[in-house]
């Protein structure tokens, strides 16, 4: 949701810091670093994205318990020593079933985004820079998807096509599309008449050239940032789409459904089973949210000297 | 001014075609047989054909599209088979319920927002600005059926503070004569002032769980453009024409700020009346978004269809009203019309 | 100047905070300005004139604080003055102008309001007075139909109203001490000597003290009584206005008037007596001889733009555009030729259709009508999208106004310069490229250690070379220069024009100069066409229009730029 | 009176439905009943198309049958459910069966209907017919006793009323007390009813019966509000004058709303919620083993590995029974393994207890290993999911995998009616407990929706057709013997446990009486 609001930002002109004549080169990396040191938040956030990752990436090697392996015995146990987040219905270790959860999760976010980048970011670019009938198109298109209350629309899109991942991430993807395409148009529109496109075109470039080399390399941070938003928007999306029953199947771990599942248990003070859930879904939409303006900061070369 | 209005009505045009014909199309590729759904248990295969013939649904789909296009024309919405009444009526009967939570958490949202947003801009880099940003990005880092399931289980179950989810009134209040169907301001015009404060109580988690989620993009947002009109010249000039801080922070820059707010606003309030589909589920509130979930999962063609049509043209109506606001406060956009 | 100065400035030191630590912007300068007195801050971009003044005033943003020294202002030390005291003075006793009028003004608050605000602000009106002191306030500063404009925004106004009403909004109060930042720049020269001589006229009948910080030393020497130099955050010389021309002490200021273009002077003479520039050769006409057929021959040309869409929203929310209007003729109808291997002038006021005129040669946009005959071919008849792949693309080139808006920001300047050659050259090879690169850099005194370089880490003179050097890249026939120098400091200019005019004589280019400074025109073109509202009003040799101009537009230009003594 | 403000609200809200004097005395809070429930009717016409399962609860309480169930105390206490032989007048004063067994005759009570005319034979004429005409789920559940067409029912006088039999069937007096055959106001309903002889759309929103309760309005979706009918002569008039039912989705809520003691009963919460209240003791929960109900996993026997018999019996001998029981219905129901010898009764535990190395051999011995996919309703997902999982993990160890699809309930019936899904967890209880019943329904040829298995199978359908009209109870016996024999070792579902059908009430709640719709029978309930 929050990214909704990216697209209208540039409405006021920034004004330049202090120019000193010829400026010393800063490497992207000690850039970070200093964006890093001047804002800890951003620091966390980082460090959050790393955790998140490994997870993923390691998650169901590491886990304690087998994240399916159900022990009715064992159902229902408070967080312990044996296990940290306690047990679900079934007795199944919930730290295991997070951990494992992280994969499934993180590559709904990141596939959702990649592919509404290369639609919507594609689209919006075209639409700015070529203006006339494509801009129309990819307008009427974008303000369509936008006229649909989103959420109910990814319903619609999962209960259609039948639930499942790729189902998900194909429904994310079309409601993020506006957002992308309207950032994109933007952002394409501003710089088309800049004086670097218009050297190049003077370079002989064509227009798609123009497009490739010049307006798009230009844009990409702006997406970055987009990306970083939407991917927490994305996982929230999946986890809500789960909670009203139109998730990935059982038994597979995902964070939504695991919180779906809890929510019954909470009042009955078994609050740990949608608790932790719910609270790694927060962190990691958390961390890319802040990722976003770290990232933002990162690549704003107002703040490079 | 008017023609702006008109002209931005006409832009609005093919995309309301365009959600109408999505709609259809995708309620009608929504699996399940809702013929055999509604025969009920044990129902025979002619039981079955019968209804569906009953629903029009062994008709071809362009014949099935004519007649709705053509039922809607009439502004007929067609009948829900799950609450067994006509789209219109149930439509009617729950978008002031809807309405009135979102506007509430909105309002709330704003009420915290603007100014968190407008702080952080001015001590940008303090402590204030950080703790805005995380606070902010918490609220929307949470999914917001977590949310209410916490303030439920917190407020309600441990402290007892609010009173039982169960709806917009309590069981034992009964309801205003309907007015605008905003029981907040039903129950003041019926000077009800113990149905308003029932009302009032059930509103305040629901509300509160949307304004948590809708904070960050209204913070963000402010700040973002706070801090643009801040840096621009004509604040400099002010400032150095030695105008109070309250008259160039408040006056001067706030109000240029204002203008992409007021969009993200717009969005932010859209979106929600969408999203609040969660919320109602979760606070038993009996509004729009919880029916269309209901339709959805017994693949209840009519109110779907009716909810995304109403919706879609609130959408455009709302985005004309931040047109309208957006030229009450900037005048260039009135000479853009 | 009276023995106690009005302003004091004793040592003052201004420091910025950067990552690289603190960063001094000014060192330890001294500045008096007496009751009454007119004194100019010169320098060029980096000289802490700007710092200066906000330092006063005390509007420096977060980064900055003065480190030492102190500011004296009729007694007070506005240094140590707290807040309150400082928000008392501003506007009331020490008042700012600055530059991008438009900018300057709350784009959606009413003028009048603006001006109310302040009024109400220091107590010189009441609820009920305000209105009729704003209005007197927009009279003051010779504004037509004030009443009218009370209630206009800034963006129904044209930058010279703007700038006039930002004025009144400066005097509103009767301040003492007046402290213009580029009051003009960005104006076109008729609406800047209008401007400046209302200043004069407004703060001389008030008997107030005036700074007028500025890059230009013409408009410094034409408009005060003393002139303060500063470089690199320093003070080099103060000098009365008028012996500074005439034996400027400090070689910097030396320099800075040599660079500075005036009449009688050839383009050789703006460099310092050090660096030896190209031969000065009289600046007789070399067009080629009458016959030949002239290298493009441009046929009423016609430019029509529909009224703004939305698209141009953003930009006008920016100041960047003008105020739309219907339909209307950019450039109606011109003709004139090009000759091989002269200079042609293009000037006028912003707005005139000069750089559509260009742009439409270049063939980045389409004309409405008319014909561009471009050595034999109609060029005019290629649409611009598929120009890029004529032959004729790459001997038609450009030099941008911004050096650093023309440069793609992930570029590096050798990747800039290469561009060109990859698209349209035979030559292929990583290494023959390279070589071309240097070379063309050494062609354009760009350091070859500096290719490697981002935009981002050059500086506006370095920048302005490599973007000269991608358009010489494939010896084009024709260079338009779109106010190839604008953007540059006077010294700056001063290279980068004999550097133009030295690759011209030895790639036997032919240039069409856009600009809207005539002193530097006179110096390059060997024609000049001087246009007005899409028209031509007069076009001939240099010596010609510009020395015994025959239409009445040509003269008010002439007389409105400033006239440093020669 | 009607007043000025509820008229204002029905018009704009949904329709309200306002009868006598609905606001001028309102009961005291202590006569007045909450009881929260998921969701609530969909229409108030249980005969019409598409009725929802709550709109039973509607019949029961709004209208009259000509026969009722006769209370019958729960074996473990705290209330009443019911017996299929037993039965007593409701509409019907008494009744008489001729004595060739193919008729029965009513006398009807004296009975008024909520518009104030009285109950007239014709009255259940038109109800009648109407529910063996209107199609749909009415007519199929009619016809399940033998009550097919008009020509059974005959006006004899105004008071008399006489059933024909086509057939002897032992069910026909029982399916006369399910919440279908309920008399209407004919002559109201046909005034109001334009040219629709069955006034479908005026009934699906009116009441127009002599029932115990009136609705005194109804917001589709939100709550429905009875108001007592104190001229109701059928019965003992019910204590408590009010009823509201608040229509709550999420059941934590629910459960919460009961802990806290703001609701005075709610159904359907989930088993977990209901064994956490009953041992917390704060509140009554009373369980009855749901007659004729049971969990079963339906085993395709035309497509799909389970066409192999061997096969179906390893997955009755591998399912975790005790397992599923503990875990999914934390102990709300009765287990179905480990049974011995056949009795006269469904559900009965077969003879299959867990039992991994047995399923085994029957996989290798079938050539395994396979995989398959399990399909369940979403809408039970609450038990169901948990179960899916653990028969997966135990199938698992015999080589059978499986892959769970959650089936959303809109497209459940779809699924099922393929006949194609090798392997389904559902839920089916018959209103009229027999075993033949159940077996008519879930294995017989004629193959209806609920033959998941599509289990064909010439001689049970024979012993099923046999024992359903049986002339005398020895050969009914012998029959239900034969096919609960057949179906132990063809399993073409495999029996897990028998669900309890749970209420919760706050202690003050009393007179519970269970009742086969499983919907709240207002009408004995009593508060204080």
């Amino acid at each position: 949701m929050n990214d909704m609001s990216q697209a209208k930002t540039p409405e006021v002109e920034p004004v330049p810091a202090l120019r000193f004549e010829a400026p010393p080169s800063t490497s992207l990396w000690s850039h970070a670093r200093h964006v890093v040191s001047e804002n800890p938040v951003t620091g966390l956030a980082f460090a959050l994205f790393a955790l998140i990752l490994l997870a993923a990436i390691f998650g169901p090697a590491i886990v304690p318990y087998d994240p399916l392996a159900s022990d009715t015995a064992a159902a229902l146990q408070a967080p312990s020593a044996k296990h940290w987040f306690g047990t679900d219905q079934l007795g199944r270790d919930i730290f295991s079933r997070v951990i494992a959860a992280t994969r499934l999760d993180f590559s709904i976010a990141v596939f959702s985004v990649a592919l509404v980048f290369v639609l919507g970011g594609l689209a919006g670019v075209m639409a700015g820079f070529f203006g006339g009938w494509v801009d129309k198109v990819v307008g009427r298109i974008a303000d369509t998807i936008m006229a649909f209350p989103l959420f109910v629309l990814a319903m619609g899109i999962v209960a259609a096509l039948g639930n499942s991942v790729t189902n998900i991430i194909l429904a994310t993807a079309i409601i993020n599309f506006p957002l992308y395409a309207r950032v994109a148009r933007a952002e394409a529109n501003v710089r088309r008449d800049a004086g670097f496109v218009q050297a190049a075109r003077l370079s002989g470039n064509s227009d798609w050239r123009l497009l490739l080399t010049q307006i798009l390399p230009n844009i990409m941070p702006i997406m970055a940032v987009q990306m970083s938003l939407t991917m927490g928007y994305a996982i929230l999306n999946a986890a809500g789409l789960s909670f009203i029953g139109l998730g990935v199947r059982p038994p597979t771990p995902e964070w939504g459904i695991m919180v779906a599942e809890g929510a019954s248990f909470i009042v009955s003070g078994e609050w740990w089973i949608a608790f932790f859930p719910g609270l790694a879904l927060m962190v990691a939409v958390f961390c890319f949210n802040l990722l976003g303006d770290g990232v933002r900061d990162l690549v704003d070369p107002q703040r490079r000297n | 001014m008017l023609r702006m209005i008109g002209a931005r009505l006409l832009t609005t045009v093919p995309s309301v075609i365009g959600v109408i014909i999505v709609t259809f199309l995708l309620t009608r590729v929504l699996p399940g047989d809702t013929a055999a759904y509604f025969a009920g248990p044990a129902a025979t295969p002619q039981a079955i054909a019968e209804i569906r013939n009953k629903l029009g649904l062994d008709r071809p789909l362009p014949q099935q599209f004519v007649s709705y296009v053509t039922a809607l024309v009439k502004g007929d919405l067609g009948q829900s088979l799950t609450t067994g009444q006509s789209v219109i009526s149930d439509i009617s009967a729950r978008l002031p319920a809807s309405a009135e939570l979102t506007l509430v958490g909105l309002l709330l949202a704003m009420a915290v927002a603007l100014p968190l947003g407008v702080l952080a801009a001015v001590k940008q880099g303090s402590w204030v600005d950080h703790l805005c940003r995380i606070v902010a990005t918490a609220g929307v880092s949470l999914p917001v059926f977590f949310t209410g399931l916490l303030l439920v289980y917190v407020f309600y179950f441990i402290l007892g503070w609010s009173p039982a989810p169960l709806g917009r009134l309590d069981v034992f209040a009964s309801e205003p004569p309907r007015i605008t169907g905003l029981l907040l301001i039903d129950t003041l015009v019926a000077r009800d002032f113990e149905t308003f404060r029932s009302a009032f109580a059930q509103l305040i988690l629901p509300a509160l769980t949307l304004a948590i989620f809708s904070l960050a993009p209204i913070t963000r947002m402010t700040r973002a453009s706070m801090l643009a009109v801040l840096g621009a010249d004509f604040v400099r000039t002010a400032r150095a024409s030695g105008l109070s801080n309250t008259k160039v922070i408040g006056t001067y820059a706030f109000r240029n700020a204002m203008l992409p707010v007021v969009t993200t606003l717009g969005m932010v309030f859209s979106f929600l009346l969408g999203a609040n589909v969660l919320v109602e589920k979760v606070f038993a509130w009996p509004g729009i978004g919880s029916y269309a979930v209901e339709a959805l999962i017994a693949s209840d063609y009519a109110p779907i269809q009716g909810f995304v049509l109403i919706m879609a043209i609130m959408y455009v109506a709302l985005n004309l009203l931040i047109d309208v606001l957006y030229g009450v406060i900037d005048p260039r956009v009135r000479l853009e019309g | 100047m009276t023995a106690q100065p009005l302003l004091d400035i004793r040592n003052l030191t201004v420091e910025f905070a950067t990552r690289r630590g603190a960063v001094q912007a000014v060192k330890s300068i001294d500045i008096q300005v007496g009751k009454g007195e007119t004194v100019a801050i010169v320098g060029e971009s980096g000289s802490g004139k700007s710092v200066t003044s906000y330092a006063v005033v005390r509007i420096l943003d977060r980064a900055g604080k003065v480190a030492e020294g102190s500011i004296s202002f009729s007694g007070i030390d506005l240094v140590t003055a707290d807040e309150a005291q400082m928000r008392d003075l501003r506007g009331r006793e020490i008042s700012m102008i600055f530059q991008n009028p438009r900018a300057a003004l709350n784009p959606i608050r009413k003028v009048g309001k603006q001006i109310e605000d302040v009024l109400l602000q220091h107590v010189q009106a009441t609820g009920a007075t305000a209105r009729e002191k704003a209005i007197e306030a927009l009279t003051k500063v010779k504004i037509a139909r004030p009443e009218e404009r009370y209630d206009a925004y800034p963006f129904e106004l044209s930058g010279g109203m703007c700038q006039r009403v930002v004025i009144a909004l400066a005097l509103a109060c009767q301040p003492q001490l007046l402290i213009a930042d580029e009051p003009t720049t960005g104006l076109d020269v008729t609406t800047q000597k209008a401007v400046m001589d209302l200043i004069v006229e407004l703060t001389r009948e008030r008997g107030m003290s005036t700074i007028l910080i500025t890059h230009d030393l013409g408009l410094a020497a034409a408009y005060c009584d003393r002139v303060v130099v500063m470089e690199k955050g320093r003070v080099v010389e103060t000098a009365d206005a008028a012996d500074i021309f005439r034996n400027p002490q400090h070689p910097y200021t030396r320099k800075l008037m040599q660079a500075t273009p005036r009449i009688g002077m050839s383009l050789a003479d703006l460099l310092p007596e050090a660096s030896s520039g190209p031969p000065a050769q009289a600046r007789a006409p070399q067009a080629a001889p009458a016959g030949t057929e002239p290298l493009m021959r441009v046929e009423n040309l016609v430019k029509e733009y529909p009224r703004p869409a939305t698209g141009a929203f953003f930009a006008k929310l920016m100041g960047k555009a003008e105020p739309s209007s219907p339909p209307f003729r950019a450039v109606d109808g011109i003709s004139f030729d090009v000759a091989r291997g002269e200079t042609l002038g293009l000037v006028g006021e912003s707005g005139c259709g000069k750089s559509t005129t260009s742009m439409m040669i270049t063939r980045l946009i389409d004309p409405s009508g008319g014909r561009i005959v471009f050595d034999g071919t109609d060029i005019g008849a290629i649409p611009a999208k598929q120009f890029a792949a004529s032959p004729q693309r790459r001997r038609i080139q450009m030099v941008f106004q911004d050096p650093t808006d023309s440069l793609n920001p992930r570029f590096t300047a050798e990747r800039a310069i290469a561009d060109p050659i990859m698209r349209m050259s035979t030559l292929n090879g990583r290494d023959a490229l390279r070589a071309r690169c240097e070379e063309l850099a050494r062609l354009v005194g760009l350091p070859v250690e500096l290719i490697d370089r981002f935009p981002h880490q050059l500086s506006g003179g370095q920048k302005a070379r490599v973007g000269i050097a991608r358009a010489i890249a494939l010896d084009p026939d024709l260079v338009i220069l779109d106010e190839p120098t604008a953007a540059l400091d006077v010294s700056v200019q001063a290279v980068v024009l004999n550097l133009l005019e030295e690759l011209k004589l030895r790639l036997g280019m032919s240039y069409l100069f856009v600009s809207h400074d005539l002193n530097v025109v006179r110096l390059l073109c060997d024609r000049v066409i001087v246009m007005r509202s899409g028209a031509i009003v007069e076009q001939g040799t240099a010596e010609e229009v510009l020395g015994s101009p025959k239409a009445e537009y040509t003269k008010e230009l002439l007389t409105a730029i400033p006239h440093p003594p020669a | 009176m009607i007043t000025r403000r509820s008229v204002v609200a029905a018009g704009l809200s949904a329709p309200l439905v306002i009868q006598g004097t609905a606001r001028a005395q309102a009961p005291s809070r202590s006569e007045t009943l909450l009881l929260v429930q998921e969701y609530g009717p969909n229409s108030l016409d249980m005969q019409g198309i598409g009725a929802s399962q709550p709109v039973n609860g509607v019949a029961l309480n709004c209208y009259d049958r000509l026969l009722r169930f006769k209370p019958v105390p729960i074996p473990g206490g705290g209330g009443n459910t019911i017996a299929m032989g037993e039965l007593e007048g409701e509409l019907a004063e008494s009744w008489q069966l001729a004595s060739d067994g193919m008729s029965c005759t009513f006398k009807l009570r004296d009975a008024t209907f909520h518009s104030g005319r009285k109950v007239t034979a014709k009255d259940v004429k038109w109800s009648l017919d109407r529910a063996v005409s209107i199609g749909g789920f009415a007519t199929t559940q009619m016809n399940a006793g033998s009550l097919e067409k008009p020509e059974q029912f005959v006006v004899v006088d105004d008071k008399t009323f006489r059933v024909d039999f086509i057939r002897k069937d032992k069910m026909t007096l029982p399916n006369l007390a399910v919440t279908i055959p309920f008399i209407f106001d004919s002559e109201l309903a046909i005034k109001n009813g334009g040219d629709d002889p069955w006034a479908k759309e005026y009934l699906k929103n009116n009441i127009a019966g002599s029932g115990a309760y009136k609705v005194e309005s109804w917001k589709p979706g939100v709550e429905t509000i009875y108001v007592r009918n104190d001229a109701w002569t059928c019965g003992k008039l019910p204590q408590l004058r009010r009823i509201i039912a608040r229509d709550i989705a999420s059941p934590s809520t629910r459960r919460a709303l009961m802990e806290r003691g703001d609701a005075d009963v709610s159904y359907g919460l989930p088993p977990k919620d209901f064994k956490d209240l009953l041992d917390a003791g704060k509140v009554n929960v009373v369980g009855v083993p749901i007659p004729n109900g049971v969990w079963g996993c339906y085993l395709n026997t035309q497509v799909g590995p389970f066409k192999d018999v061997r096969l179906r019996q390893a997955v009755a001998w591998v399912m975790p029974y005790e397992k599923i029981l503990q875990a999914s219905l934390f102990g709300r129901g009765v287990d179905m393994s480990g049974g011995t010898t056949p009795k006269v009764a469904w559900p009965q535990p077969f003879p299959y207890k867990t039992d991994t190395a047995k399923a085994k051999a029957l996989v290798d011995a079938a050539g395994g290993p396979f995989s398959t996919t399990l399909y369940f309703d979403a809408g039970n997902a609450t038990v169901a999911e948990p179960m899916a999982v653990l028969m997966k993990e135990a199938l698992a160890t015999i080589g059978i995998t499986v892959e769970i699809n959650k089936v959303p309930g809109a497209n459940f019936r779809t699924e099922i009616a393929k006949k194609t899904n090798p392997m389904v967890l559902n839920r089916f209880a018959g209103w009229l407990d027999y075993p033949d019943y159940y077996l008519f329904w879930t294995m017989h040829g004629n193959n209806s929706i609920f033959n998941i298995a599509a289990y064909q199978n010439p001689a049970l359908d024979k012993l099923v057709d046999a024992a359903r009209f049986a002339p005398d109870k020895a050969s009914y016996d012998a029959n239900v013997i034969d096919f609960i024999k057949l179906v132990n070792n063809e399993v073409p579902m495999v029996p897990i446990n028998q669900p309890t059908h749970d209420v919760a009430m706050q202690k003050s709640i009393g007179g519970y009486q269970f009742q086969p719709c499983r919907e709240p029978d207002f009408r004995y309930l009593t508060k204080g």
